[in-house]
């Protein structure tokens, strides 16, 4: 018999990474979260510990310090700063739920700003290579279903994505698929990884020699013979035996990580790897997807496109949508210093970007909208504490494959404390009133 | 030839974008309506006066009009753009896009210059007297329309992907590059004079990029054909000799790419090839 | 002074995630972020102590972390750090006119530091960025 | 209260048989009524034309596949850009504009009324997220279920009445308003890469041929009483020889019409309009399809008008999206989508020097001219496939005078001007059948039955032109015509205006149709258990998280019909 005070809530989708595991079962009793079933280790921490390093009161920096303030007066003074600006960057996104990302891009509009998201310093060389040669892509289950070749290249699902390797690629069982028997694993990476060690075959490559490996493997694709006997540390006979395993599957995907978005050429390791299963289909089926790392950072570029055209980075100053990474970019507009104010909500530059680049951001009025304390949020002008999405706040999330999906509210937030929709249609009607709209 | 003069009044933090400062826009206005143009400095629109002061008479025909800018412009971007006549001769750094869609005309600037320099450029010469950014005579994303015509000359260094989807003309880098100069090209010349990062040529479907420094490697892609005394860029035959390759292949490209042999022992393996043709 | 040259790559490890829920300021997640992973060739020229101190340095900047041998086979040459401030410390903020800075395979210099503390995201913070 | 009146206008309202009768319209709480009171707020349309705001039947305007265009063509963006003003969102316009954008060309053309004609079901919540962010327009969409797994299991086992309440339980969940096929099996054989043929190729690993869904899907559409017939991009859409395939298609499910509305809609008829063997001698199968067309009434169809300018091609036909890749050479996208569906997208450029443009050109216009009867040929774009919607007006010109379809055909390729009879055709549109072709014919078929009329009743949508018919002649004053059809004078949405003089100087959010079809309860709870049982085997989601709610339409307007009555 359960008690009273405890419930059981199924389904409950994961807002971890971009898996978008929807199969959790939550267990809470009197108000707090003892058990998260089917959750991976990283999500059973997000589950049980959310509470952990929390703030409740919306701060503002007086004298040099972050001090508790009222929430009209957090409201004000982030208004305030984002409608002084000449040029603010609205940064993060990637945490949130798509709504919030409406509501974003709209202030990010009104103020005349740039709306940036994580995509930038994780799967934008995805995109940025989509735009020159298109994608073949589709959703998981299709790789569930059919695929009889797996590759995941610069990727660890078993430490970043770890339920992706059982739900729905090499482990799980498909319509035509019975299960790791008939499929075939490739790992591409430096390191041998624990996911290398699942694969039937293991490619280490030398750090940022993808480019050369993925025209070595184009070249083998098409039956041309390979000059050069060592290209980026693999044999040229490995790289002809892992292009007939593509050519002759039947159902091939290539699931890369941010080891090959990171690593030397970017975008252009994306080119030729979109052009290298673009070039596959011709005699196979053959489709490619990132291995996208934050929960919501797929909604964010989707709702970043409908409104605006372009999935991230993109300058609104001039009243129409611009975009040209390395132009409106975060990074770069941080490196060259060029806002001259931030908002950043669910992200924490600060902990994850190059140091000069964070540098720079303590050093502009910045607001912050977040549930837990952070690096960023400890040098922010104005910090607002928001209910976790997810758990605390529902909306709506894309998977890596761009399939959508509603997060319940499992809990309520602590008291006082806010949703990201909420705090961020606070600033926009202030923004509007300030602007006599 | 009138010469007109801005100087820049303050130092500018945020994005200007200054598509107006162009001999096309500018001639034959007076001094006053040409400190009433309009432009963007972030999201704020602002008169060239705001910035700038103005000295000499641009009150003549375009192709008449020298326009001088001076100070660290940086962050003025889009100078030049579309221009069809005149010149325009910057002394100081200039920000990102300068000349772009130029069809003709000359810019000189005396200092560095930012990326996209010579962006969709059709016709014209534009020399740097300094470094340039990434993407010198490009395409922008997701379309295919880079550099056609005219030249760019940079003196200094150059960053990544110079002549991004270039269709013609000439991108001429007296120092270094970083990687991909010419990916995607399709027709036209990049000549890298010092040393090149890499990956020279990549995805490239025609034209001619020319390395005289050290290229660390060859892409796989690009197979060997001979070895060349001299190499033929605009009219300049230089001399080598060079090792020559076609590619790229896996885009069934017909670019040839040239790298100076004396700068390269590390490409000697070529060689193994030359005497197999020669067998 | 003994010294490896080696290229460093960041990314993801489970530890870095569960760390990262737990709360940054947490032990776990300076437990699971502040470490440099090497192999175990490197580790023996070192002459570290799993866990012990060292000293990573690029180009643009250099941070003490605790020195690991990989569980991940790293080839010799190769260092991993989790993502997170400490690497943040020693990442190129060059993004090509990509977008995206230049996190992996950067030239690192890796020597022993075993006197000297690893900082605290709180030391971090409060040292590294300008007061307000 | 609020009250409006139009007064003195030229109203072409065909559904109630006015055919540029000088009267007033009278508005009162959004709906046409009888009479307003002397405080009514007065709109002049004298000496214009006043007609039922615009229904689009078939429009590629939201969801992941617009979206994934989107995302990758940011060259098509830059050319066409729009900046916020006080009343309206800023935006990027040309082949694939965002959404609020999106709202805002199709009110200024005096639109309305808008359908998303294929929604992968399983990404609908998308689509839902996209429409909600498309104002001034009413909208709904169509859930494509012709490669649906369940529905070729179900059809396949010959279990027509659980299948039937399987589409009722999907148009629900997805909020959807039609059944949509596209290339019914072949979308499931390109999902190994693999291409059908005509309509009797089995599916692999189903043991079902397109010919069993669109019959199967076709009754189920009866039986359920839903208001628009099935909705069908056929089969061989990338071949030359098409044609037969579009009529077999047609004439498979003849025997199946017992009168009344037509069963079957089939969708951008030029796409699937293409006589001859291959690329080289295809030529215009449209007088075969027009003859068939005009010979049977079962049947009613939209054009997919060619427009010569650069535009995104996009559909849930992945295979065909590939074979256009191979022949342009442009990028190419695929989104293939488990269990139900796929989609591709290609960047193309009709051009007048192209022999096959040329010809798909002719196709699309010899159809409007060639079918007699106008309520059963459509005007579209498949936008933005055959070209973006904003170039409506340039058809209507085309369809109104020769001279205008002269001009166009004079520089087209010569070989292909030789082989069309488009330059020989007599006929033009009048104002009456134009308002047929846009509005009442769409709002027909799709079974609204609040618009596409002015009569009692009807939603308050009207779109009013400046075009004087008593004194126009617009077989010779085409671009006038062409002008005012581009920007309204007036677009009015349930009494309210919207845009005046082509600006836009009000907004609403516009509400979404969709149906939610009643089945006997046994038949129901019975596909539900095999639902519940075999859900999980086949998609990567938790069956209770697929459905959407009610509540997350911005502005839900639900139709109920019961099956079998």
């Amino acid at each position: 018999m359960t008690a009273l005070s405890e419930k059981i809530i199924s389904d409950v989708v994961c807002t971890i990474c971009g898996t978008g595991c929807d199969d959790l079962q939550i267990r809470i009793k009197d108000g707090k979260i003892i058990e998260a079933k089917n959750a991976c280790a990283v999500s059973i921490s997000k589950f049980l510990e959310q509470h952990a390093q929390r703030y409740s009161s919306p701060m503002i920096r007086r004298d040099g310090e972050l001090k508790c303030a009222s929430f009209d007066e957090a409201v004000c003074k982030a208004a305030t700063i984002l409608s002084e600006s000449r040029y603010p960057i609205l940064l993060g996104w990637s945490l949130t739920s798509a709504e919030a990302t409406c509501i974003g891009v709209e202030l990010a509009e009104l103020v005349g700003g740039v709306v940036d998201n994580n995509t930038g310093f994780c799967h934008g060389p995805g995109l940025i290579g989509a735009q020159d040669i298109g994608v073949s892509t589709c959703t998981l289950g299709e790789v569930r279903h059919r695929a009889d070749v797996v590759v995941y290249w610069g990727a660890n699902p078993i430490h970043a994505h770890p339920r992706h390797i059982a739900r729905y690629t090499v482990l799980s069982k498909g319509r035509f698929r019975e299960g790791r028997k008939e499929r075939k694993m490739i790992v591409v990476d430096v390191r041998k990884t624990d996911t290398a060690r699942m694969a039937d075959l293991f490619i280490q490559i030398e750090p940022n020699g993808d480019y050369e490996l993925l025209s070595a493997l184009r070249m083998a694709v098409k039956g041309e013979e390979l000059e050069q006997q060592v290209i980026a540390g693999v044999s040229s006979e490995r790289i002809e035996e892992l292009a007939d395993l593509l050519v002759r599957c039947e159902f091939g995907i290539i699931f890369y990580g941010v080891g090959l978005t990171m690593s030397r050429g970017k975008s252009r390791n994306l080119d030729a790897a979109l052009s290298l299963v673009r070039d596959l289909n011709r005699s196979t089926k053959f489709l490619i997807m990132p291995m996208r790392g934050h929960f919501n950072v797929c909604g964010a570029n989707e709702v970043t496109s409908w409104i605006t055209g372009y999935p991230y980075a993109v300058d609104l100053s001039r009243g129409y949508p611009f975009y040209n990474p390395g132009e409106t970019s975060a990074v770069d507009i941080l490196s060259r210093r060029e806002c001259d104010s931030a908002l950043v909500i669910s992200s924490d530059p600060v902990s994850h970007l190059p140091y000069s680049v964070a540098k720079y951001l303590s050093e502009i009025p910045l607001v912050t909208i977040d549930p837990h304390v952070t690096a960023t949020t400890m040098v922010s002008d104005v910090a607002f504490p928001t209910a976790i999405m997810g758990i605390e706040a529902s909306g709506s999330l894309y998977r890596m494959d761009g399939v959508v999906l509603e997060c319940k509210k499992l809990l309520d937030p602590p008291q006082s404390v806010k949703s990201d929709v909420d705090v961020l249609r606070a600033i926009l009607d202030r923004v509007k009133s300030l602007k006599g709209a | 030839m009138k010469e007109i003069t801005f100087r820049l009044k303050r130092p500018l933090k945020v994005p200007v974008d200054a598509s107006c400062i162009s001999p096309d826009i500018l001639g034959d206005k007076t001094n006053e309506e040409i400190l009433s143009f309009e432009l963007w400095e972030g999201n704020r629109k602002i008169h060239l006066s705001d910035i700038f002061t103005v000295e000499g008479d641009a009150h003549t025909s375009s192709d008449d009009l020298e326009i001088r800018l001076v100070g660290d412009m940086k962050k003025v971007r889009r100078i030049g753009r579309g221009m069809m006549t005149g010149s325009i001769e910057v002394k100081g750094d200039v920000g990102m896009h300068l000349g772009e869609e130029m069809a003709s005309g000359r810019i000189i600037v005396n200092g560095n210059a930012g990326s996209w320099v010579g962006s969709r450029m059709k016709g014209g010469s534009i020399e740097i007297h300094g470094n340039a950014g990434d993407f010198v005579g490009s395409a922008y994303r997701g379309s295919r329309n880079g550099m056609k015509d005219g030249s760019i000359v940079i003196e200094g260094n150059a960053g990544a992907e110079i002549g991004c989807w270039m269709r013609g003309g000439l991108v001429r880098v007296k120092g270094k590059t970083g990687t991909f100069p010419g990916v995607h090209m399709s027709n036209g010349t990049v000549l890298v004079e010092g040393d090149c990062e890499g990956r020279a040529g990549a995805q490239m479907t025609g034209g001619k990029v020319v390395v005289l420094g050290s290229l660390p490697s060859i892409l796989p892609s690009f197979v060997f054909e001979e070895i060349r005394d001299k190499v033929k860029v605009t009219e300049e035959k230089l001399s080598g000799p060079f090792y020559t390759f076609l590619g790229d292949v896996n885009e069934n490209g017909s670019g040839r790419l040239s790298v100076k042999v004396s700068s390269n022992p590390q490409l000697k393996w070529c060689e193994s090839y030359v005497e197999t043709l020669e067998d | 002074m003994t010294l490896v040259k080696v290229r460093l790559v960041s990314g993801r490890s489970i530890g870095q995630g569960k760390g990262k829920e737990l709360g940054k300021f947490s032990q776990q997640y300076f437990q699971s972020v502040a470490i440099c992973e090497l192999s175990s060739d490197d580790m023996n020229i070192l002459a570290v102590p799993e866990g012990g101190n060292v000293r990573v340095k690029t180009d643009f900047g250099d941070v003490v972390v605790k020195a690991y041998t990989s569980k991940q086979s790293l080839p010799k040459g190769i260092a991993f750090m989790p993502y997170g401030p400490w690497a943040n410390r020693l990442t190129d903020p060059e993004t090509h006119g990509s977008g995206m800075p230049s996190l992996k395979g950067i030239e690192a210099e890796v020597s022993p530091a075993l006197k000297e503390e690893v900082p605290t995201l709180e030391t971090l913070v409060k040292n590294l960025y300008s007061e307000k | 209260m609020s009250e409006l009146l139009v007064r003195n206008g030229y109203v072409y309202d065909p559904l109630n048989r006015i055919n540029g009768e000088k009267m007033d319209i009278a508005i009162r709480n959004g709906i046409v009524v009888d009479d307003v009171g002397s405080s009514a707020k007065l709109v002049d349309a004298s000496g214009m034309i006043v007609m039922p705001g615009g229904v689009d039947i078939h429009s590629h305007i939201a969801g992941s596949k617009v979206n994934l265009a989107r995302m990758i063509r940011p060259e098509d963006h830059e050319r066409d850009v729009e900046s916020r003003t006080s009343i309206t969102r800023a935006g990027v316009g040309r082949s694939i504009p965002s959404t609020f954008t999106t709202g805002y060309r199709y009110a200024r053309m005096g639109y309305t009324t808008v359908f998303e004609p294929a929604t992968p079901p399983m990404k609908t919540r998308h689509t839902h997220e996209e429409l909600n962010d498309t104002p001034m327009i009413d909208k709904g969409c169509f859930p494509l279920l012709g490669n649906n797994w369940f529905v070729m299991d179900y059809l396949r086992e010959g279990k027509l009445e659980e299948c039937a309440a399987y589409v009722a339980w999907m148009l629900k969940a997805t909020k959807g308003y039609a059944i949509k096929l596209v290339n019914p099996g072949g979308v499931e054989a390109w999902g190994w890469g693999k291409y059908l043929t005509g309509l009797d190729d089995p599916v692999p690993r189903f043991d079902i041929t397109p010919r069993e869904i669109v019959r199967g899907l076709c009754k189920i559409n009866t039986y359920l009483n839903l208001p628009h017939p099935i909705h069908v991009h056929t089969n061989d859409l990338a071949r030359a020889g098409n044609y037969e395939t579009t009529i077999k298609t047609m004439d498979c499910v003849r025997d199946l019409y017992h009168g009344g509305k037509p069963i079957i809609h089939i969708t951008h008829v030029q796409f699937t309009g293409r006589s001859g063997t291959d690329w080289i001698n295809v030529a215009s199968g449209a007088p075969e399809i027009a003859d068939y067309v005009n010979k049977h009434e079962h049947v009613d169809i939209d054009i997919g008008q060619i427009i010569f300018t650069d535009t995104t091609t996009m559909t849930a036909d992945g295979s065909f999206q590939f074979l256009l890749h191979l022949i342009s050479g442009n990028k190419w996208a695929n989104t293939d989508v488990e269990a139900e569906t796929g989609g591709g997208i290609v960047p193309f450029h009709y051009k007048k020097s192209n022999y096959v443009n040329c010809i798909q050109w002719g196709i699309g216009l010899e159809l409007a001219l060639m079918i007699k009867d106008p309520w059963r040929v459509q005007m579209t774009t498949d936008h933005p496939n055959a070209g973006p919607f904003t170039e409506y007006p340039r058809i209507i010109a085309w369809l109104m005078s020769r001279e205008a379809r002269g001009r166009v055909a004079r520089k087209l390729n010569k070989s292909a001007h030789r082989r069309l009879d488009v330059p020989g055709l007599d006929r033009e549109y009048s104002f009456y059948e134009i308002a047929i072709a846009t509005r009442a014919a769409t709002a027909k078929t799709l079974g609204l039955k609040q618009k596409g009329h002015l009569g009692l009743g009807a939603d308050g949508d009207i779109s009013i032109y400046a075009i004087d018919p008593t004194t126009i002649n617009p077989s010779r004053q085409y671009k006038l015509v062409r002008r005012a059809f581009r920007k309204a004078v007036y677009t009015i949405k349930e009494g309210k205006i919207l845009v005046k003089n082509g600006e836009v100087v009000d907004t609403v959010p516009g509400k979404t149709f969709w149906v939610d079809p009643k089945v006997p309860q046994d038949t129901y709870e019975k596909m539900l258990s095999n639902l519940e049982r075999k859900f999980e085997d086949y998609y990567t989601m938790q069956m209770s998280n697929y459905p959407i709610g009610e509540e997350y339409l911005l502005a839900s307007k639900k139709i109920e019909t019961v099956a079998g009555s």
